[in-house]
């Protein structure tokens, strides 16, 4: 508890300065060129509790594609030049497990920021993150019981599956800045409130690793930075 | 007889004592000063003989176990590498053979000696003591022939073959050294300045060392026969 | 005498100083050397496992038909496997796991065998002690340490180990990636066993050697009663068996820790990540397993099958039709446990051509049991059968003996074990011929020597009490899982998913309810023990007008036994039904002839 | 008490029976009876378990009322009472055990041959449907070959369950393996043998469906097959039998039995979904 609130006041103090002074913005768009693997539908027939949640077919999310070849769930972040954060923000992140999927499918967070997994099914799930870097766990959480709180410690992107249920796949982004976004369905992000300074920006696709670029803000502009993965068919 | 459960005894002087298969035992660890001396006439076999014979018997099925587990492993998969063995392991099967024939002139003398045919107790010691030092040297010899294969790049999981080859070979490693400390303890007792050692101490400890022997070239057999 | 180095008799200051009683409580109770004293502390080790057992089988249970209740308590036994009491999959299985090798190692090997084995065997015999004392101590405290390593299985970091008792591999070789539970704790499991392994060898090979060289004048083996003779066999077998199992687990403990690959096959994907293993058998470690697992089924059942004799003769106050016989069927049993072991692999894709080679002397192994059953219930006819809490444990053995045994006839046929394989079929019948059996067996035990081993009389109205709360309790709750695999209930499910299974869940909680209830009746054995031990009335020196060489001596026992005297066998063991000075019995030792009479 | 001990024994054994015999829990409509038969080799397998129960029952209901019957007669009865030795005595005995159970398991184990030999003995037909069934934790996956009759090799690093390549396939550089149809329900037409290639990708499985009389383990490193025929139409559940770790208990696929036509518009569907 005193932890807590102790973490709580550090923040006040730090995101105060930050927020007076004037930030700049790094927003872009997520595209892709060739032909994407064709996405496969899931056969959830194992587990009717979770098909019958589902009216549509639910595909797998390895790559998920917007109109105009745009790509979401990519993850920006600042990978270089970003102001050392020394805490991690104090309210948890959420991966809800329901239907028998992962909500959200890429979940980022902050290194040592309280990651909650809830189980919003009827069925028992096991969550595995499989960390190289991190410690490793793999627990089980059987229906209506309380979230389970973890959290991890250094950078890594850790794949999460769950062990009962072979096509819940996601990933945890752990990074050790605040400054990331998930490129949205049409492929559009934003890294709000970067001070003037160089930065490196990083991003990531689950199935086509990561691309970077350098960007430099003065003041409180907004510089476009738009990053284009090449798809496999396979 | 359909109606006899036992047949009546009809013995009437003495009661029936059937000796012929009884085990007569029952006071081992008892000396006759508490009893009947004619009781000495009924002392048991040293269960110390029965004992190595059964031991050795559970060792046999053990490495059994291991050769059907070596024969099914080497017959399921195509990753079985046959190695060379070591050449320092044919010298620690003499070494291991010539202290069975040296543990065997020890058992001799000590007879002889307990006989009185002999005063002279050193002369079993002096070959009791070598069949020791042989022994020592079969331990020291394989440990060699582990780093030997080591040198190699052959270790425990390299495949299954040094698998094997380590397991057998560190198992027996292992009884030989239980042999070692029967040897030391038959040295110390031998040593003793009132006598007290059993001849089935004397022999338990020898079948066991020769079993050591006849294992080991078992042993060797079976990781040296390829499929 | 020619035995003997040294012509000359050892002094007598080393022997009579070799037989003071032993001074000091470690000496005495703790590293003793006196074969009783072991016997009552495997007794006792037997106990702890069975409670237990019982109360993992009791969560099971309840998780089965009440899954979402939080049971109290066990939430905070394991934060992460029941998290507020509510149990997760894998926790069930750690539970499966724990109760099935408590159970069939620490309880059916120790019990039956071990424990009165180990205080009787002597002393049926005429011996003053166990062949190997030391080794005996030794046998006992491994044991105990392999009980200790299993038990920390519970505490370790990801949970106790899930792969069942008979932890087949790959599962159990490949490591914490095959799920939380496959790690650590299933090298303690591993270790566990091994070390027990060693245990049981040393007690077998001890067993062996003081059968054959022990026995007093007059005691020719077939003079032996038909309980030392099942602890005899019984020893035979676990010394064979138990040494095909420890290298097994030896090779298991390796795969596990050193990353060879006896058991492991190439390309194996668990938790999204390719083993680094190469080309072993997962069907090896079945066969080295089973080679074991089914002689370990009559190590638990045969020495039952002496103590129910045993008891059973003097009940009825009559030999049985032929001691002979019995001991013959025994000795087959024991035989044939060597050839039947691919019986429980029958769908496991070994050669379905070897699976006839196995089911027939599967069903040749009826004839021996039937045999045996007809010899009992043949010697009842005619008999004066006293009912006492020990007789009607042994009768009630018979009962479940049978019941147990006939769904044997149906697993031993492989057509029909495709359809009831790993269904609750089978788990009705192995707890029925080889867990309630051998268990009534250790309760007759118990009855019947208890006087015997603490000089104080249990309480036989709460006995009877005791037997049938358990009796008509066990039938409640083993009948009906016999049904249950009928309609195809598969086994090792921590909850029923399955829509087939969805309906069959009233079925279940019948017998959660009859589970409860007769555990909760073994309490009532728990406080006769305790309150017996200590508040019974004495017990004379042979309450039971029983005809065995136990029975000649003071209730309890001298450490000593026999007081030092060579005890002198006259006669067959079972000498009732006769007209002599003490009645309707003759004791062995006793040098009295008379005509038998029927 | 040996009065009662034996009306309990007894009426345990009849109670014990009623269910077996009705096939029902004491009327609660709760049924014990064996699911229905669909496959062609089953009827066999059922025989061989009505033969043995009538069997069994009787011996296991003979043998309790026996017991039942003895300890009634001959317990606590008076100490001067005299003790009868049964007719016929050991020898008696052990003959009619040896002749009765004897001939008894002989044929069992004779006539049950032919019921495994129906299962595990015949090949597959040449032109049985040919079904891969890979199982993991915790799901059954089915490979059909699709159009070109050929199966892609399996690549088990290539596995990528988040991208549904459950089987390790390699499109990209296999060309066999591109038209292969991965489905999480085993969909078979009725009246065709199916031969079905058991493969594990990771422990050991068990692929049992009550109805098809059809249980066999997943082998990991050994590719085992079984062949069945289905002759009714139908939704069946696949359950795994053999502990496979935390999700064994949910570890199920569905078999569906179709009509010829239902098949080959099922086929077609899936093979546009890949």
């Amino acid at each position: 508890m005193r932890t807590k609130l102790v973490f709580v006041a550090l923040l006040a103090f730090m995101v105060s300065p930050a927020l007076s002074f004037g930030a700049g913005t790094v927003s872009g768009k997520i595209t892709y060129t060739g032909t994407p693997a064709k996405q496969k539908p899931i056969d959830m027939s194992k587990e009717p509790s979770c098909a019958k949640q589902h009216t549509t077919p639910v595909t797998t999310e390895t790559v998920v594609t917007g109109a105009n070849n745009t790509l979401a769930n990519v993850v920006v972040y600042i990978s270089a030049g970003a102001p050392d954060e020394s805490s991690a923000p104090a309210q948890a992140v959420t991966f809800t497990q329901k239907g028998c999927q992962y909500i959200p499918h890429v979940l980022a967070m902050r290194t040592g920021q309280e990651l909650k997994v809830v189980n919003a099914d009827q069925t028992s799930h096991n969550i595995h993150p499989l960390a190289k870097v991190n410690r490793e766990w793999n627990k089980s959480q059987p229906p209506g019981t309380p979230p389970l709180s973890e959290k991890f410690d250094k950078e890594e992107f850790v794949p999460v599956k769950c062990n009962v249920h072979p096509w819940m796949h996601g990933y945890f982004a752990v990074l050790k800045t605040s400054h990331y976004a998930i490129s949205s369905d049409n492929g559009t992000f934003s890294l709000p409130k970067l001070p003037p300074g160089k930065y490196t920006i990083t991003a990531w696709q689950e199935d086509y690793g990561t691309q970077t670029q350098d960007v430099t803000i003065s003041g409180s502009e907004t510089k476009n930075v738009d990053f284009t993965f090449k798809a496999k068919p396979y | 007889m359909a109606t006899t459960i036992q047949s009546p005894e009809t013995e009437s002087k003495k009661p029936r004592l059937d000796n012929g298969n009884s085990g007569g035992g029952g006071l081992r660890n008892l000396g006759p000063t508490n009893g009947s001396l004619k009781l000495l006439e009924d002392f048991s076999p040293e269960p110390s003989r029965t004992g190595v014979w059964v031991g050795l018997a559970a060792i046999t099925m053990s490495f059994a176990a291991f050769t059907s587990a070596l024969i099914v492993r080497q017959s399921t998969a195509n990753d079985w590498h046959h190695l060379t063995i070591p050449s320092i392991v044919f010298f620690n099967t003499v070494v291991l053979l010539a202290s069975s024939i040296t543990l065997e002139i020890a058992r001799r003398r000590v007879a002889e000696f307990a006989r009185g045919r002999t005063a002279n107790r050193s002369t079993p010691l002096a070959w009791l003591s070598a069949t020791l030092l042989l022994g020592f040297v079969f331990v020291t010899g394989q440990y060699i022939a582990w780093q030997q294969l080591r040198a190699e790049g052959l270790y425990l999981a390299s495949n299954p073959n040094s698998s094997f080859f380590y397991v057998l070979t560190a198992i027996h490693v292992l009884h030989v050294l239980g042999g070692l400390a029967g040897l030391m303890r038959v040295i110390y007792i031998l040593r003793r300045p009132v006598l007290s050692l059993r001849r089935s101490t004397m022999d338990a400890t020898s079948y066991y060392w020769h079993f050591m022997g006849v294992l080991w070239i078992y042993v060797l057999l079976v990781i040296w026969i390829k499929l | 005498m020619s035995d003997r180095v040294v012509q000359a008799v050892p002094t007598t200051a080393d022997v009579v100083h070799h037989h003071q009683p032993p001074q000091g409580f470690i000496r005495k109770y703790v590293f003793s050397l006196d074969h009783k004293m072991i016997g009552k502390q495997y007794y006792a080790l037997a106990l702890v496992a069975v409670f237990i057992g019982m109360v993992l089988s009791w969560l099971m249970r309840i998780h089965l038909v009440w899954p979402n209740w939080p049971i109290p308590g066990l939430g905070l036994l394991s934060k992460v496997g029941a998290p507020g009491g509510v149990m997760t999959p894998e926790y069930y299985l750690s539970l499966l796991t724990m109760h099935g090798t408590l159970m069939v190692f620490f309880v059916l090997t120790n019990a039956p065998f071990a424990a009165f084995g180990n205080y009787f065997l002597p002393i049926q015999i005429g011996a003053e002690d166990m062949a190997f004392p030391r080794f005996n101590m030794m046998s006992f405290w491994t044991t105990f340490l392999a009980f200790c390593i299993l038990i920390a299985a519970f505490f370790v970091g990801d949970g106790p180990p899930i792969a069942g008792w008979t932890s087949y591999a790959p599962l159990s070789a490949v490591g914490a990636d095959a799920g939380p539970g496959q790690g650590f704790g299933q090298t303690l499991w591993g270790l566990s066993i091994f070390v027990f392994c060693i245990a049981s060898l040393l007690g077998a090979l001890n067993f062996i050697a003081t059968t054959l060289d022990l026995r007093t004048r007059g005691m020719t083996l077939s003079r032996m009663p038909i309980c030392t003779w099942a602890w005899f066999i019984t020893s035979c077998i676990a010394l064979l068996a138990f040494a095909v199992l420890l290298p097994a687990c030896l090779l298991l403990i390796l795969d596990r820790v050193a990353g060879t690959s006896f058991f492991i096959p190439a390309g194996l994907v668990i938790s999204d990540r390719l083993q680094p293993h190469s080309g072993g058998s997962p069907l090896l470690w079945q066969h080295l397993f089973w080679f074991f697992g089914h002689p370990e089924v009559y190590i638990a059942i045969l020495p039952a099958i002496g103590i129910v004799s045993h008891i059973l003769i003097n009940s009825m106050r009559r030999p049985l039709l032929s001691h002979k016989v019995v001991i013959y069927c025994m000795m087959g049993i024991g035989f044939l446990s060597y050839m039947v072991w691919g019986h429980h692999m029958f769908v496991s894709g070994m050669n379905p051509f070897s699976s006839l080679m196995f089911s027939f002397p599967t069903l040749v192994i009826t004839i021996p049991a039937t045999i045996m059953t007809l010899i009992w219930l043949g010697s009842l006819y005619g008999s004066r059968l006293r009912i006492t809490a020990a007789s009607l444990f042994a009768l009630g053995f018979i009962s479940m003996f049978v019941s147990g045994g006939v769904s044997g006839f149906f697993l031993a046929q492989p057509s029909i074990d495709i359809y009831l394989h790993a269904t609750y079929f089978v788990v009705g019948h192995f707890h029925m011929v080889m867990g309630v059996a051998a268990i009534f067996g250790v309760f007759a035990g118990t009855y019947f020597w208890f006087p015997k081993m603490t000089g104080h009389m249990m309480n036989e109205s709460l006995g009877k009490l005791h037997f049938w709360l358990t009796f008509i309790g066990t039938y409640c709750i083993f009948m009906p899982f016999h049904y249950l695999g009928l309609a195809g209930n598969v086994r090792r499910y921590s909850a029923f998913v399955d829509d087939f299974l969805v309906p069959l869940i009233p079925v279940h909680r019948f017998i959660t309810i009859a589970a409860l209830c007769t555990g909760a009746a073994q309490l009532i054995f728990l406080y006769n023990l305790i309150h017996s031990r200590f508040r019974g009335a004495p017990a004379p020196d042979n309450p039971w007008e029983c005809t065995s060489l136990e029975w000649i001596m003071p209730s309890p026992p001298p450490f000593d036994n026999f007081g030092g005297k060579h005890v002198v066998v006259y006669h067959d063991p079972y000498q009732y039904g006769v007209k002599s000075s003490t009645g309707d019995y003759l004791m062995q030792n006793s040098p009295e002839q008379v005509e038998v009479r029927t | 008490m040996g009065k009662l001990f034996a009306v309990i024994v007894f009426v345990i054994a009849l109670l014990s029976a009623i269910p077996i015999i009705t096939h029902s829990w004491f009327g609660s409509g709760i049924s014990f009876a064996l699911p229905e038969d669909i496959s062609t080799h089953g009827h066999a397998i059922d025989d061989q378990l009505s033969d043995t129960m009538v069997e069994a029952g009787l011996s296991f209901l003979a043998a309790q009322f026996v017991l039942a019957f003895f300890v009634w007669k001959f317990s606590n009865r008076q100490a001067n009472a005299e003790i009868k030795t049964f007719p016929g005595g050991a020898k008696g005995l052990v003959i009619a055990a040896l002749v009765l159970v004897g001939t008894e398991m002989l044929a069992l184990g004779i006539l049950g041959q032919k019921a495994w030999a129906a299962v595990y003995f015949t090949p597959a037909k040449p032109d049985a449907i040919q079904v891969q069934a890979q199982a993991g934790q915790f799901a059954f996956y089915f490979r059909y070959p699709g159009a070109d009759g050929k199966f892609g090799a399996l690549h088990p690093d290539k596995i990528d369950e988040g991208n549904s390549n459950f089987f390790g396939l390699d499109p990209a550089n296999d060309v066999d393996s591109r038209d292969d149809i991965v489905t999480g329900e085993l969909a078979i037409p009725i009246n065709r043998e199916v031969h079905l290639m058991m493969h594990a990708k990771d422990v050991g499985h068990s692929f049992y469906v009550r109805e098809l009389r059809i249980q066999q383990d997943f082998v990991p490193g050994l590719d085992l097959s079984v062949h069945f025929t289905a002759t009714k139409v139908g939704k069946y559940e696949i359950v795994c039998t053999q502990l496979c770790g935390l999700g064994h208990y949910n570890m199920k696929a569905y078999l569906n039995v179709l009509s010829q036509e239902d098949f080959d518009a099922w086929m077609k569907q899936k093979a546009s979904e890949q």
